[in-house]
């Protein structure tokens, strides 16, 4: 039992950490936020490019480099520090998604192969008003799409649908005929959504019917728990750096505002959250492929254990900014609404800890 | 101790009640509901005309005596009137500051000179007024004030920056603490100025918020000038009245403030009834504990009314602004996932999602949650200074 | 309005207030407790005889001093400063439910007297299987009271039974036959409770059937929870005080603790709280008698915030005073012991929320 | 980074178990669950047989390199014996200030001499150790030590006193930190001495706390003696011994520790489900909390296993005492008013109470939630001195 990186998982951390700040940070991060689009196309180009990030953990077969979800985990916190805005997250837990045991192989494999190829993808695995009809060849589906993240930029999208003979995974080309994409205006500007209609838009059926459909949907949402988990701790972590900073910098009544004791017992709370967190995700970014039978209660666990972290993290970074955390020009309100409207788009970190409970059998 | 309510009162809450039902009406009806925190920027100038329509009726500057032009009336008729005005939804005061700082600390310290320059401007609803009080360097730190003025040429020459003024591109007249005795230190040579707003040497930069919106300035001073009779109090002698200044009516204005946080709890209550969140659990412990805590305000203000004491000012504000930035999370999960999408762009906000952002500043500006507690702590405690 | 004391009022908390620090706190307190009586005989007997206290809001008529209960409120908090150990809160309870509108005047005014003639009266209001048997004028109980306050001490109770035509409120003599009163431990040592068994035990049975013997068992139930909501202001106040005064004397690290800045953040919050439930036991006590349709939400609402109020100050002081606030030999135990005993015989903090949000409407 | 288990460490694993299994019977079963946090009074001398049980067996100093008597163990496996031990209910270690505090500390500061003289000792089960540490004066500022140590006639003449000592009855041994430098000043001229506590010159007095019962001690050292060469390190490094042995094992100890605390757990639920109080959706939110908490608290203990920082030790503190205190709390919610009552005069508790009552100690003592945020803000997040 290791718990450490191990050489080449700490090269990728140093590399994307040093990327990140040279390139996908600050400025081009507000421009993104501003532009009112939530994402930099050059900042994409470069990561699915040259560093062929997207295919970290895709089969080789299908170009990718083999890795496991602890090198995705990595960069999700690296990206995550700086609210990299590029669709990475959904797009690894679409390509996880599509390599899960459960996924027709072969239907999987083209898809597999766009992402090596550069193509933005998301996932939509909540509930919706999606149907189904034709065989499995033809089918088509109708109904809407709601709060796919980073859904303007996605070439296609891998849903959660209810069908007649369980849920199912579908792949839809959003550039199809049927396929409406509207962007939404978000909360978060660091990662905007859409909303997707479809009018008997064609669609590849990725699970088989039954029991086996239902558990890829449910490992599908998973990942992108943990997914979240492992985004959210590069977030907190950088967040709380910020805020250590500032009050080892700002100077009121005559002495550096780090150094009253309430602001400094506040810091080692969020602290103590923050490494609760890194645990947290790491367990359970090395669970998705190392011990796959504790995912059901490990994923909602981490996702509810560091988006408190971050939430809890980047609102008192507000406070303990005073007056300058709360204005636009401050970086501060990013994290923190990223951080409320990833609660909310889970159902809340009410319905996650229920959800854990059910499946420890608790309650 | 009797809390029962004369009937001398309840005649004077049917007067209010009979007033603003016939005034608040024509082109003042879309005035309902607008302005106040965070929504500074709504419709000022048919707010400025209501507010002279006030005037002209006596209800500015209730609480002052006749012999200055005010009412003289009760504390009690004065939250009767502040509840009944609260309501009806009245608008946000654009000129609460000229009517509950600036004219209280006229009559308490300023000169008869004075008194008559800048009262009637304000009982009158004429001459807006707003607060430099705030530094870059000196949020939370009032006594760190840079900003300086010196006595050139018979009239006051300002110059420094202040922040977080709110209103001040409406405001006539700027009330300013500034430094007039060149190398003094913390309280002592600050002079409280009385600054015209309108003029080359006085630049106003908005503050862009959280909430994408702008309720706040920066004024920056340079050379600003003023007459040298436009000061309140002793020169160097601003900070004993700026401090008087803090306490005035702060029973009143919250009693009424609960009248509208009641209304937007309301609202959270009905939100969740349709859509079905009060049906969880901890959904519905929280609206109930929200509800809870507004009636312990009340009380709170009741008990505390008409005292001066620096625990209730900051009791009544770490209750408040804990509360209100409670509410805003709430009225967000009430919601739930919708509440992650805006109407419309640009960042434009839906009410419960500028509640949600714009209370973030509640427990920042005047006297954040941490120099409350200094307060009570040191103040009132009576504990050691660190 | 006027939220002030008045006169007589300031001279009765004076009077209390110098009669308990001289004959009614510390040696007397901690006595009491290790006794494992959690009663003071010679305090009742001075509190009851020269004082009158328990006949205060007693109507002259039956011997009392025809006060309000706002005078009741005040001498609770007195007597709570010190967790005075005598049964002053149930007697007073009860002296109130007897003087209730919808109480039989008659069957109550000799019970009324035997409170102003010193003797100690209990309430038991809750949940219970007691049931009558016979006519109004001979009925008997049958059935087991529990966690009766100050049950071992007192002369007789009242007691909510459930009857076929309704609750109702019985008295019930505890020297009679078929009454059996067996003491018990209590955690908080300065209140104890006893179990009491009735066998055929002879009772007079207090109010009308239906609506009238509802309002009558409601509204002996909010006097209840109002007087412990003036009481655990007392006790808060004063739990508060003795902290206070330690972190300024304590040193540690070469300084007071107390001038350490995230305690004094912390003992601020605790001031907050205080303050909050000061405020309210002072309009619920005046609610009683003075606006006797809000009490409902009222008295629910002031035992769940001064409660809250008690508990996280009781709580705060152990931590606070390090150590030494964890030992039997000093107080904080005391207050503690109180605050979470008084919240658990409650039903909880979360029942008395749900029960205001149900009164206000809301759930 | 790989979480998975090696086929040796399930092997050892298997061999732990058995013996426990074989071992923990007969006149030791009685011993399953007695012992350990406010239950220290239980049956100590049957505990102290079973201690010489598992010296003999070699289970005792498990890390401890061979060369010293130790059976150098990994971390793995000690964590598996840890965790087995727990697991199987066995009682609470008697000296485990002498294997988890003295030994690591011998080995790493005291003298080959000092380590003949006391490790076979420890690791046999024969001489049990108290730790005399905490002050009247300084309990959380343990450089504020005021007991004096000379040497007098050849021998070490100790005269102050120590407060919360733990089994200090039971003790033949105490490691002391004492000023052996007159005029030196906080962690200058401490000395880490080793004393007998059979002798005139110690006095023990038991503290009895919130829960009635006394597991701490005040030990009074009045020209106490002990033989010169009994100081571990250097006379005046003590500071440095003292504060090189608060941070083995910790890892260890934690792992172990929460096999017991998700023992206290599952009881918790059980009681719940027997009350019926599970179905109240707050109590059910608050177990389930409870139950992500410790599995938090274990991810967090694996992945800082066998790191030395002090960041690691405070979050672990403050992690595990917070989460036991709120268990005690849920415990007897979970209860209601029955929790009110106690089984028996005098002052016996149940286990709930017990836990309920005994975890205020637990954000005390071992170094205060408070003294662990400060090393936390000062010391790993390099927040500015005040």
């Amino acid at each position: 039992m290791e718990f450490t990186l191990n050489d080449e998982q700490r090269d990728l951390q140093q590399t994307l950490r040093g990327f990140v700040e040279r390139h996908a940070s600050g400025k081009v991060v507000r421009d993104a936020a501003e532009r009112g689009e939530g994402f930099s196309a050059p900042v994409w180009v470069r990561l699915t490019g040259e560093m062929e990030l997207t295919g970290l953990a895709i089969d080789p077969a299908h170009g990718g480099a083999g890795a496991s979800f602890v090198e995705v985990g990595i960069a999700l916190e690296e990206l995550g520090r700086s609210l990299v805005p590029v669709p990475f997250l959904v797009t690894v837990t679409a390509a996880h998604a599509l390599g899960g045991p459960d996924v027709d192989a072969e239907r999987a494999a083209p898809l597999l192969e766009r992402i090596t190829g550069g193509c933005v993808a998301t996932v939509s695995l909540g509930e919706n008003s999606v149907r189904s009809t034709g065989a499995r060849a033809g089918v088509t589906l109708n109904g809407q799409l709601d709060h796919v993240l980073d859904g303007p930029h996605a070439a296609f999208v891998i849903a959660a649908v209810e069908d007649d003979d369980g849920p199912a995974l579908y792949g839809i080309d959003l550039a199809a005929d049927g396929v409406v994409v509207e962007a939404q205006a978000t909360m978060d500007q660091t990662r905007r959504q859409a909303t997707i209609r479809l009018s008997d838009a064609p669609a590849t059926l990725l699970t088989p019917a039954g029991d086996a459909g239902a558990a890829a949907v449910e490992r599908a949402r998973e990942i992108l728990s943990v997914a979240l988990a492992c985004e959210a701790v590069g977030a907190a972590a950088r967040c709380l750096e910020i805020t250590v900073k500032y009050l080892g910098e700002r100077v009121q009544f005559g002495r550096p505002i780090g150094s009253f004791q309430a602001l400094k017992h506040r810091c080692a709370d969020l602290f103590v959250a923050l490494e609760s967190a890194r645990s947290t995700a790491a367990y359970a970014s090395w669970v998705v492929d190392g011990a796959p039978q504790e995912l059901p209660t490990v994923a909602p666990l981490s996702q509810l254990v560091c988006g408190e972290a971050l939430l809890q993290i980047a609102s008192e970074s507000i406070q303990l900014h005073g007056g300058i955390g709360f204005t636009w020009e401050h970086d501060a309100h990013y994290f923190f609404k990223r951080a409320k409207s990833t609660e909310l788009l889970s159902g809340g970190n009410r319905y996650l800890r229920r959800l854990v409970g059910q499946r420890a059998g608790i309650i | 101790m009797d809390l029962s309510v004369t009937a001398e009162d309840e005649a004077f809450r049917a007067e209010v009640r009979e007033w603003l039902a016939q005034n608040l009406r024509g082109e003042f009806e879309q005035l309902r509901g607008a302005g106040g925190s965070g929504r500074e920027h709504e419709a000022i100038e048919l707010r400025t005309e209501w507010e002279q329509a006030l005037g002209a009726a006596g209800w500015i500057g209730l609480g002052l005596p006749q012999s200055v032009g005010g009412r003289g009336a009760t504390l009690m008729q004065q939250v009767i009137f502040a509840e009944e005005y609260a309501r009806a939804d009245a608008p946000g005061r654009v000129n609460h500051m000229g009517e509950y700082l600036l004219a209280p600390t006229l009559v308490a310290f300023g000169s008869e000179e004075l008194q008559r320059r800048f009262l009637p401007g304000v009982l009158k609803g004429e001459e807006m007024w707003c607060q430099g009080y705030s530094e870059p360097g000196a949020g939370s730190d009032l006594a760190g004030v840079r900003t300086k003025a010196v006595l050139k040429d018979g009239s006051w020459s300002i110059e420094g920056q202040k922040v977080w003024t709110s209103l001040a591109f409406h405001a006539d007249w700027c009330f300013v603490i500034a430094r007039t005795e060149p190398d003094s230190e913390r309280h002592r040579g600050l002079s409280y100025l009385l600054v015209p707003m309108d003029q080359e040497g006085v630049d106003i930069r908005p503050i862009v918020q959280i909430t994408g919106s702008s309720e706040f300035s920066e004024v920056f001073f340079d050379d600003a000038r003023t007459e040298a009779r436009y000061v309140v109090g002793e020169p160097g002698d601003g900070w004993r009245v700026a401090m008087g200044t803090l306490g005035f009516e702060r029973g009143v204005a919250t009693l009424a403030q609960q009248v509208g946080f009641q209304r937007e709890l309301d609202q959270v209550i009905a939100d969740a009834r349709e859509s079905g969140t009060v049906e969880d659990p901890q959904i519905a412990e929280r609206l109930v504990q929200a509800w809870i805590e507004l009636r312990v305000m009340r009380y709170q203000a009741l008990r505390t009314l008409g005292t001066n004491e620096p625990a209730a000012a900051s009791v009544s504000k770490l209750l408040w602004a804990n509360w209100h930035r409670r509410l805003g999370e709430l009225g967000i999960d009430v919601r739930g996932a919708a509440a992650t999408v805006l109407p419309a762009e640009p960042y434009e906000l839906t009410r419960e999602q500028a509640v949600f952002l714009y209370t973030r500043a509640d427990t920042i500006y005047a006297g954040s949650n941490e120099i409350q507690r200094n307060i009570l702590a040191e103040r009132v405690l009576g504990l050691p200074r660190g």
